[in-house]
C-alpha cells in the first residue's frame, strides 16, 4: 500500500511538471483522454493507504459505494464540459481545480466505491459512460460551432472520434460481459 | 435504506455538491462553452476599443477618431480563409442591407478587420471588398499593421486566433457592436442575421430619438 | 527432476503418462508438420535469394537482365518475414496447444486445415505477380506504387487464413477452460492466446488498408489513394508482425529453455504479466517507422516515442528473468562463485545453444531498437543499412535462432522420432556457422548504415562516391556473411527434413518447465483475456485516432497508382 | 520480487525515462525535432503549384539559401547544387510520383518525401567538399541511380 502511494504520488508530481502538463494540454484529445484519466489513476493509486488507515470513515459514509461513485461521475462529467477544459488553459484557478478534483474527488472515491458496487452497478456505470461517450463524440464531431476557443477545429474532431472509438471499446466490453458467463470458466 | 443513514446523507451532500458545481461552472446553466461565457462576459464588461491604426483597402491610414460619433459594426476575418469567413462576410452584407438606409454611414459604419496583416495588404483587401460588394466607405475592410495593437484589440474583444501551421487559422466569429463612446456594447451570433439587424436598428432608433 | 507443488505434480504426472502412451495425435502432428515443412522450404528459398542479394551488393554478382534485384528483395522479404515466421509460429503453437490442452478439437483441426490452404492459395497469388515482375513493391508495398491486383488479393487471403487459425486457437482454449474451471491456462497456451490476439489485432489494420484502400484503387474503381493513411495502417501491422514473431521466441525462452537446462520456470505471475504487457502495448509501437515523415506534428511523434519505448520495459523484464533462471539452475547444480553457473549450462546441446545465442543477440538488437524509436537518433539511421542490420539481429538471430533451437526437439516430437547425438552435433555446427555469418553481416550493415549507406538499393557506387564514403568494404563483408548463412540454411533444412522423415523412431519429450515450488499462486486476473483485449483496443484507439483523424481530414489530394519498376 | 529485480526494473524504467527526457528536451527546447512539415500540395499538379513551379536555389539572406526541389523517378530537380561554405540551406521538398527519401550522406539530413506533402529540412554546411545526396526509399527499378551532389566551396 505504501509503495502504491509513493508510485501514485510520483506519478501525480510527474503529471504536474510544467513541460509535461503543457505538452499533453497542447492537444485537445491528450488533454481529455490522457491527462485526465492519468490524474484519476494517480489518485486511485494514492487512495489505498487512506482506505486502510481510515476504514471506519469510508464504511460509515460510503457503505454501498453509491455516494462515492456519484461523486466520481459528477467530477468526470464536469470535466467533459467544453468550457471547463477551455478555462483550465486560461485560468490558473481552474487548472489547480483540475489537479485537485480529478485525483482526490474522482480517483479516491473510485478506489473505495468500485469494489463495493454490485456487478449490475458496475455494468450500469459502464453503460452510462458508453452512452455519454457516444453523445460527446457526436457533439464534438457534428457540432457546427467551435466548442473550445483554445483548440483547433481539427482537435475537436479528433476528440470526437476518440470518444466514439472509446465508446466502441466499451460496447465490446459490455458484449463480452453479457454474453460470456464467467461462472463457466472460473 | 435506513440502515445506511450516513451513506444516504453523504449521497445527498455529493449530489448537492454536484448541483452547486455545475451551477457555478456554467454560470447558472447558461454557458456550457467558453464562447458563450466569453460573450456574456464581454456584454457585461463592455470593454473599450483600444487605440489602433487601421489601414484600409484604399490604402488610407487612420486612427479610430475617423469614426467619431458613429456606431461600429465589426467582424474579424482573414481573406485566405475558405471556411467561416466568407459566410461571416456574406451575413454581414445581409445585415448591411437590412438596416434602414438613413443610418448607414451617418450613425453606423461597418468595419471588417483582418487579423492576418501579413497577407492581407490593401490590394488583397480591395479584391475581397469587391467580392462582397462593399463600398469601401460605409463598409470598410482594413488591417491593423502593428502586431501589438492587433493583439491588444483581439485580447480585449476576446477574439482567439490560433494558427494551424498550414497557413490557416482557427478563430471564433461573431458580430461586434461598438457604441459612440468606443465601448463594446454587444456581441451577436453571426448566423442570426435578422435578429442582429433588428437589434442594431432598435439601438440606433433609440439613439437617434434621443438626438 | 524437482518436486513440484502437489497439484502440479498430479497434473504433470498425468500429462507425462498421457504423452508417453499417446504422443501427439497423428492428426494434430500432421498439421504442425505441414506448417513446419512450408516454413523451412520458405527458409531455403529465402536464404538463396538472400545470398544473391548479398553478392550483388558486395559488387561480386551482376544479376541477369530477367532477374531484377528488387524482385528478389521483395520475394526475400515476403518469404522470410511473412511465410517462414508465420508458418513456424502456427506450427509451433498448434503443437503446443495440442500438447498442453490435451489435443485439438476435431473442428479446430478442420479450421486449421482451412486456414492452411487459404494461406497457401494466398501465398501462390502473391508469388505469381512477383515472378512476373508485376509486384516489385517490397513487403511494405507503400502506395502509390501499385502492384498487380492479384498480389493484394493474395495478401488478403493470407490474412483471412491467419484469422481462421486464430479462431481455431480461441475455440480450443475456450473449450479447455470450460472443462478446467478456475484453473490457469497452461503457460504455453497462454502465450499462444496472446500471440493470436496480437495477430488478429495487427492484421486488422493491414486488412483495412488492403481491402478498403488499395484493392479498389489498384482495380481502378477509385482514382487516388491517401498515401499517408495507407502507410500508417501498414506500420500498425508491420511492426506488430515482427514483434509477434519475437513474442513466439520469448515463449520458448520462458517455457522451454528452463526445462532443457534442467531447471524451473521463472515466476508464473510475472511471466503472464509480461505477455499481457506485450500484447497491450505492441500495436501502438508501429509509429516510430514514421518519425521523419511529413504531416505528423512533433508532439504526436514525441508521444509515440514513448509508446515505442514502452515495449522495451517488458523486454528488459524478460532479460532479467532469463538470467535469473540460468543462475538459479546453475546454483542447484552446485555452481560456485558469481559466474560459476555459466559452466553448468549444457553448451553442447543445440536445443539450448541456439536459443541462448538468440537471447544474447537480443541485447544489442534491443539497444538498437531503442535507438531507432528515439526521434533524433532515428533521423541518423532511418532507411539506411543500419535498419537492415537491426532486423537481421532481431529476426535473423533472436527469433530465427530460437526457432532453429525449437526445431531440434519439435520436429522429432511431432514425427515420433528422436534427435540423435550426430544430428545434435550437426545442429551445433549449424548454429556456429549461422552465428558467425549473422554477426559479420549485422555488424557490417550497422556500420555501413551509420555512414549513410541506404537500404533497399541495388548495387551502385553513386559514381564512385561509395568508395570515398567507405561503404564498400562493409558491403563486401555482407556478401561473406550471406554466403555463410546460406551454408547454415542448407544444413538446417537438411536437419529438419531428416528429423521429420528419416531419423530413428522413438519418443521425444515436449519440454515444458514446471514452476518453482512454494511459488505464490498467480492471481486469476491474468486469465481475463476479454478485459485485456478491451484495454488493448483502448490503447490502440488513443494512439491512432489522433494522427489518423488528422491525416484523413487534412488529406492532400490523393495519388494515382504508379508502376516504376 | 527480489531486491535485485526491483533494482533492475528501476534502472530499466529510469533508462527509458532518460531517453524520453533527452528526446523531449532536444525536440522542444533545442528545436532539433525530426522533419515534420505540415503543408499539403496536389501531387498531380506539382509543376503548376508555387513554389515548385520554379524549382531551384535562391539566396534569401547572408549565407542563407532556400532550395526548392522536386523528387521524381529517378532524379532530383535541381541537380548538382553549389553553395559557399558556412551557409545554411533550407530544403523545401515534394514528390511528383511515389514515396522518396532525401538523404545527404555523412550529415543528419534524412527525410521522407511523400506525394501530397511538402517536407522541409535545414542544414548548415561548414566543411567544404562534395556531398552525396541520395534517395533512400525504394522507388522503382532505377532507385539506385537516383542521386545528385551538393558542392560546398
Amino acid at each position: 500500500m505504501m509503495t502504491q502511494f509513493i508510485y501514485g504520488l510520483l506519478f501525480y508530481i510527474f503529471l504536474m511538471l510544467p513541460p509535461v502538463a503543457n505538452l499533453v494540454e497542447s492537444i485537445m484529445i491528450t488533454h481529455m483522454h490522457m491527462q485526465m484519466p492519468m490524474l484519476v489513476i494517480s489518485g486511485f493509486l494514492m487512495a489505498g493507504i487512506f482506505l486502510k488507515r481510515f476504514p471506519r470513515f469510508f464504511e460509515k459514509w460510503n457503505s454501498n459505494g453509491i455516494p462515492g461513485i456519484t461523486l466520481f461521475m459528477i467530477v468526470i462529467i464536469c470535466w467533459t464540459i467544453p468550457r471547463t477544459m477551455d478555462e483550465a488553459l486560461t485560468l490558473q484557478a481552474i487548472e489547480a481545480w483540475k489537479f485537485i478534483s480529478l485525483p482526490f474527488l474522482a480517483g479516491f472515491p473510485l478506489r473505495d466505491s468500485w469494489k463495493k458496487l454490485t456487478k449490475a452497478g458496475k455494468n450500469l456505470i459502464i453503460i452510462i459512460f458508453t452512452v455519454k461517450y457516444f453523445g460527446m463524440g457526436a457533439l464534438y464531431i457534428w457540432s457546427e460551432d467551435q466548442l473550445c476557443n483554445n483548440y483547433l477545429v481539427i482537435d475537436q474532431l479528433t476528440l470526437g472520434w476518440g470518444f466514439i472509438t472509446t465508446a466502441i471499446c466499451l460496447v465490446i466490453y459490455l458484449v463480452y460481459a453479457f454474453t460470456v458467463d464467467p461462472t463457466k470458466y472460473e | 435504506m435506513f440502515k445506511n443513514r450516513h451513506t444516504n446523507i453523504s449521497l445527498l451532500v455529493v449530489i448537492l455538491f454536484g448541483c452547486v458545481l455545475f451551477y457555478i461552472g456554467t454560470d447558472g446553466f447558461k454557458a456550457f462553452t467558453e464562447e458563450t461565457a466569453r460573450v456574456n462576459k464581454l456584454v457585461d464588461e463592455q470593454p473599450e476599443f483600444p487605440d489602433v491604426t487601421l489601414e484600409d483597402s484604399k490604402g488610407r491610414t487612420y486612427s479610430l477618431s475617423e469614426f467619431e460619433d458613429k456606431y461600429l459594426f465589426i467582424t474579424f476575418l482573414y481573406t485566405s480563409c475558405n471556411t467561416v469567413c466568407p459566410q461571416l462576410e456574406y451575413n454581414m452584407a445581409q445585415v448591411y442591407d437590412l438596416l434602414p438606409q438613413k443610418y448607414i454611414g451617418e450613425d453606423i459604419v461597418f468595419l471588417s478587420i483582418s487579423f492576418d496583416p501579413e497577407r492581407d495588404d490593401p490590394s488583397t483587401l480591395e479584391r475581397y471588398r469587391k467580392a462582397f460588394k462593399s463600398d469601401g466607405e460605409t463598409w470598410r475592410m482594413a488591417r491593423i499593421k502593428d502586431q501589438n495593437e492587433l493583439d491588444s484589440l483581439l485580447e480585449k474583444f476576446g477574439v482567439i486566433v490560433i494558427p494551424d501551421g498550414r497557413g490557416n487559422f482557427t478563430h471564433n466569429s461573431a458580430f461586434y457592436l461598438v457604441d459612440k463612446n468606443r465601448r463594446l456594447i454587444d456581441v451577436m451570433d453571426f448566423t442570426e442575421i435578422e435578429a442582429a439587424a433588428v437589434k442594431v436598428t432598435s439601438i440606433l432608433e433609440k439613439e437617434v430619438g434621443v438626438k | 527432476m524437482q518436486t513440484s507443488v502437489s497439484q502440479n505434480k498430479v497434473v504433470s504426472g498425468f500429462k507425462d503418462k498421457a504423452n508417453k502412451a499417446l504422443g501427439i495425435s497423428r492428426q494434430d502432428a500432421l498439421i504442425s508438420k505441414s506448417y513446419l515443412a512450408v516454413a523451412f522450404i520458405a527458409l531455403l528459398l529465402g536464404g538463396l535469394l538472400g545470398l544473391l542479394q548479398g553478392l550483388n551488393r558486395a559488387g561480386l554478382l551482376e544479376l541477369p537482365a530477367w532477374l531484377n534485384y528488387y524482385q528478389i528483395l521483395t520475394a526475400h522479404g515476403i518469404l522470410l518475414v511473412v511465410v517462414l515466421s508465420a508458418f513456424f509460429t502456427i506450427g509451433y503453437f498448434y503443437a503446443g496447444l495440442s500438447h498442453t490442452l490435451g489435443g485439438l478439437l476435431p473442428k479446430v483441426r478442420k479450421i486449421a486445415w482451412i486456414g492452411f490452404w487459404t494461406k497457401i492459395v494466398g501465398f501462390v497469388l502473391v508469388v505469381i505477380p512477383i515472378l512476373m515482375n508485376e509486384a516489385s513493391v517490397m513487403y511494405t508495398f507503400y502506395p502509390p506504387m501499385a502492384a498487380h491486383p492479384m498480389f493484394y488479393f493474395g495478401l488478403a487471403l493470407i490474412v483471412v487464413g491467419v484469422w481462421f487459425l486464430a479462431a481455431g486457437a480461441f475455440i480450443n482454449v475456450a473449450h479447455w477452460r470450460k472443462n478446467h474451471k478456475g484453473e490457469h491456462l497452461p503457460i504455453l497456451a497462454f502465450f499462444a492466446t496472446g500471440v493470436f490476439v496480437l495477430l488478429v489485432g495487427a492484421t486488422a489494420f493491414v486488412a483495412v488498408e488492403v481491402l478498403f484502400m488499395i484493392i479498389p484503387w489498384s482495380l481502378g474503381w477509385v482514382d487516388t489513394i491517401n498515401v499517408m493513411v495507407a502507410r500508417t495502417l501498414f506500420w500498425a501491422f508491420g511492426h506488430t508482425a515482427v514483434n509477434i514473431w519475437y513474442l513466439t521466441a520469448v515463449s520458448a525462452w520462458y517455457v522451454v529453455i528452463p526445462k532443457v537446462i534442467g531447471g524451473t520456470r521463472f515466476n508464473d505471475y510475472l511471466t503472464r504479466v509480461v505477455v499481457i504487457a506485450l500484447v497491450i502495448m505492441n500495436i501502438t509501437g508501429g509509429f516510430h517507422h514514421q518519425i521523419i515523415d511529413p504531416g505528423i506534428s512533433l508532439p504526436i511523434k514525441f508521444m509515440h516515442v514513448f509508446m515505442s519505448l514502452a515495449i522495451g520495459f517488458p523486454s528488459l523484464m524478460t532479460a532479467y528473468a532469463m538470467f535469473r533462471v540460468f543462475e538459479r539452475t546453475g546454483r542447484r547444480k552446485d555452481a560456485k562463485g558469481a559466474l560459476g553457473w555459466i559452466k553448468k549450462l549444457p553448451w553442447g546441446d543445440v536445443r539450448f545453444l541456439s536459443p541462448f545465442i538468440a537471447m544474447a543477440a537480443f541485447a544489442p538488437a534491443g539497444a538498437g531498437g531503442i535507438v531507432q524509436s528515439t526521434n533524433q537518433l532515428d533521423q541518423v539511421v532511418h532507411n539506411t543499412m543500419w535498419i537492415v542490420g537491426h532486423f537481421h539481429l532481431t529476426l535473423g538471430m533472436s527469433v530465427i535462432m530460437t526457432f532453429f533451437g525449437v526445431s531440434y526437439w519439435l520436429v522429432p516430437y511431432i514425427s515420433n522420432r528422436v534427435l540423435t547425438p550426430k544430428m545434435n552435433k550437426l545442429g551445433v555446427i549449424q548454429t556456429i556457422i549461422w552465428t558467425i555469418g549473422m554477426v559479420i553481416m549485422a555488424f557490417s550493415m550497422h556500420t555501413a548504415g551509420l555512414f549513410g549507406a541506404p537500404r533497399r538499393t541495388s548495387y551502385t557506387t553513386y559514381g564512385d562516391f561509395s568508395s570515398s564514403l567507405g561503404w564498400d568494404p562493409y558491403m563486401a563483408a555482407v556478401g561473406v556473411g550471406a554466403t555463410l548463412l546460406l551454408v547454415a540454411v542448407i544444413i538446417q533444412v537438411y536437419a529438419v527434413f531428416n528429423m521429420m522423415f528419416f531419423a530413428p523412431k522413438g519418443t521425444t519429450e515436449f519440454p515444458i518447465a514446471e514452476v518453482e515450488e512454494n511459488e505464490a499462486k498467480t492471481p486469476y486476473m491474468t486469465e481475463r483475456w476479454g478485459v485485456w483485449v478491451v484495454v488493448m483496443l483502448i490503447v490502440i484507439a488513443m494512439a491512432y485516432v489522433l494522427p489518423l483523424t488528422d491525416m484523413i481530414v487534412n488529406a492532400p489530394p490523393g495519388s494515382p497508382p504508379f508502376k516504376t519498376w | 520480487m527480489h531486491l535485485d529485480e526491483k533494482i533492475w526494473l528501476t534502472l530499466s524504467f529510469g533508462m527509458i525515462m532518460a531517453f524520453m527526457v533527452i528526446t523531449g528536451y532536444q525536440t522542444f527546447a533545442l528545436e532539433m525535432g525530426p522533419p515534420s512539415n505540415n503543408e499539403l500540395i496536389d501531387p498531380q499538379k506539382v509543376d503548376e503549384t508555387a513554389p515548385f513551379n520554379e524549382p531551384g536555389i535562391k539566396q534569401i539572406g547572408e549565407n542563407e539559401y532556400e532550395v526548392v526541389m522536386t523528387l521524381q523517378v529517378f532524379s532530383f530537380n535541381p541537380m548538382d547544387i553549389e553553395v559557399p561554405a558556412g551557409s545554411t540551406v533550407h530544403f523545401t521538398l515534394t514528390s511528383k510520383d511515389v514515396v522518396h527519401g532525401f538523404e545527404i550522406a555523412g550529415t543528419n539530413v534524412n527525410a521522407m518525401v511523400m506525394p501530397g506533402h511538402i517536407q522541409k529540412i535545414t542544414q548548415k554546411f561548414d566543411e567544404p567538399g562534395k556531398y552525396l545526396v541520395l534517395c533512400n526509399e525504394y522507388c522503382g527499378a532505377g532507385h539506385q541511380v537516383m542521386s545528385t551532389t551538393i558542392t560546398v566551396k
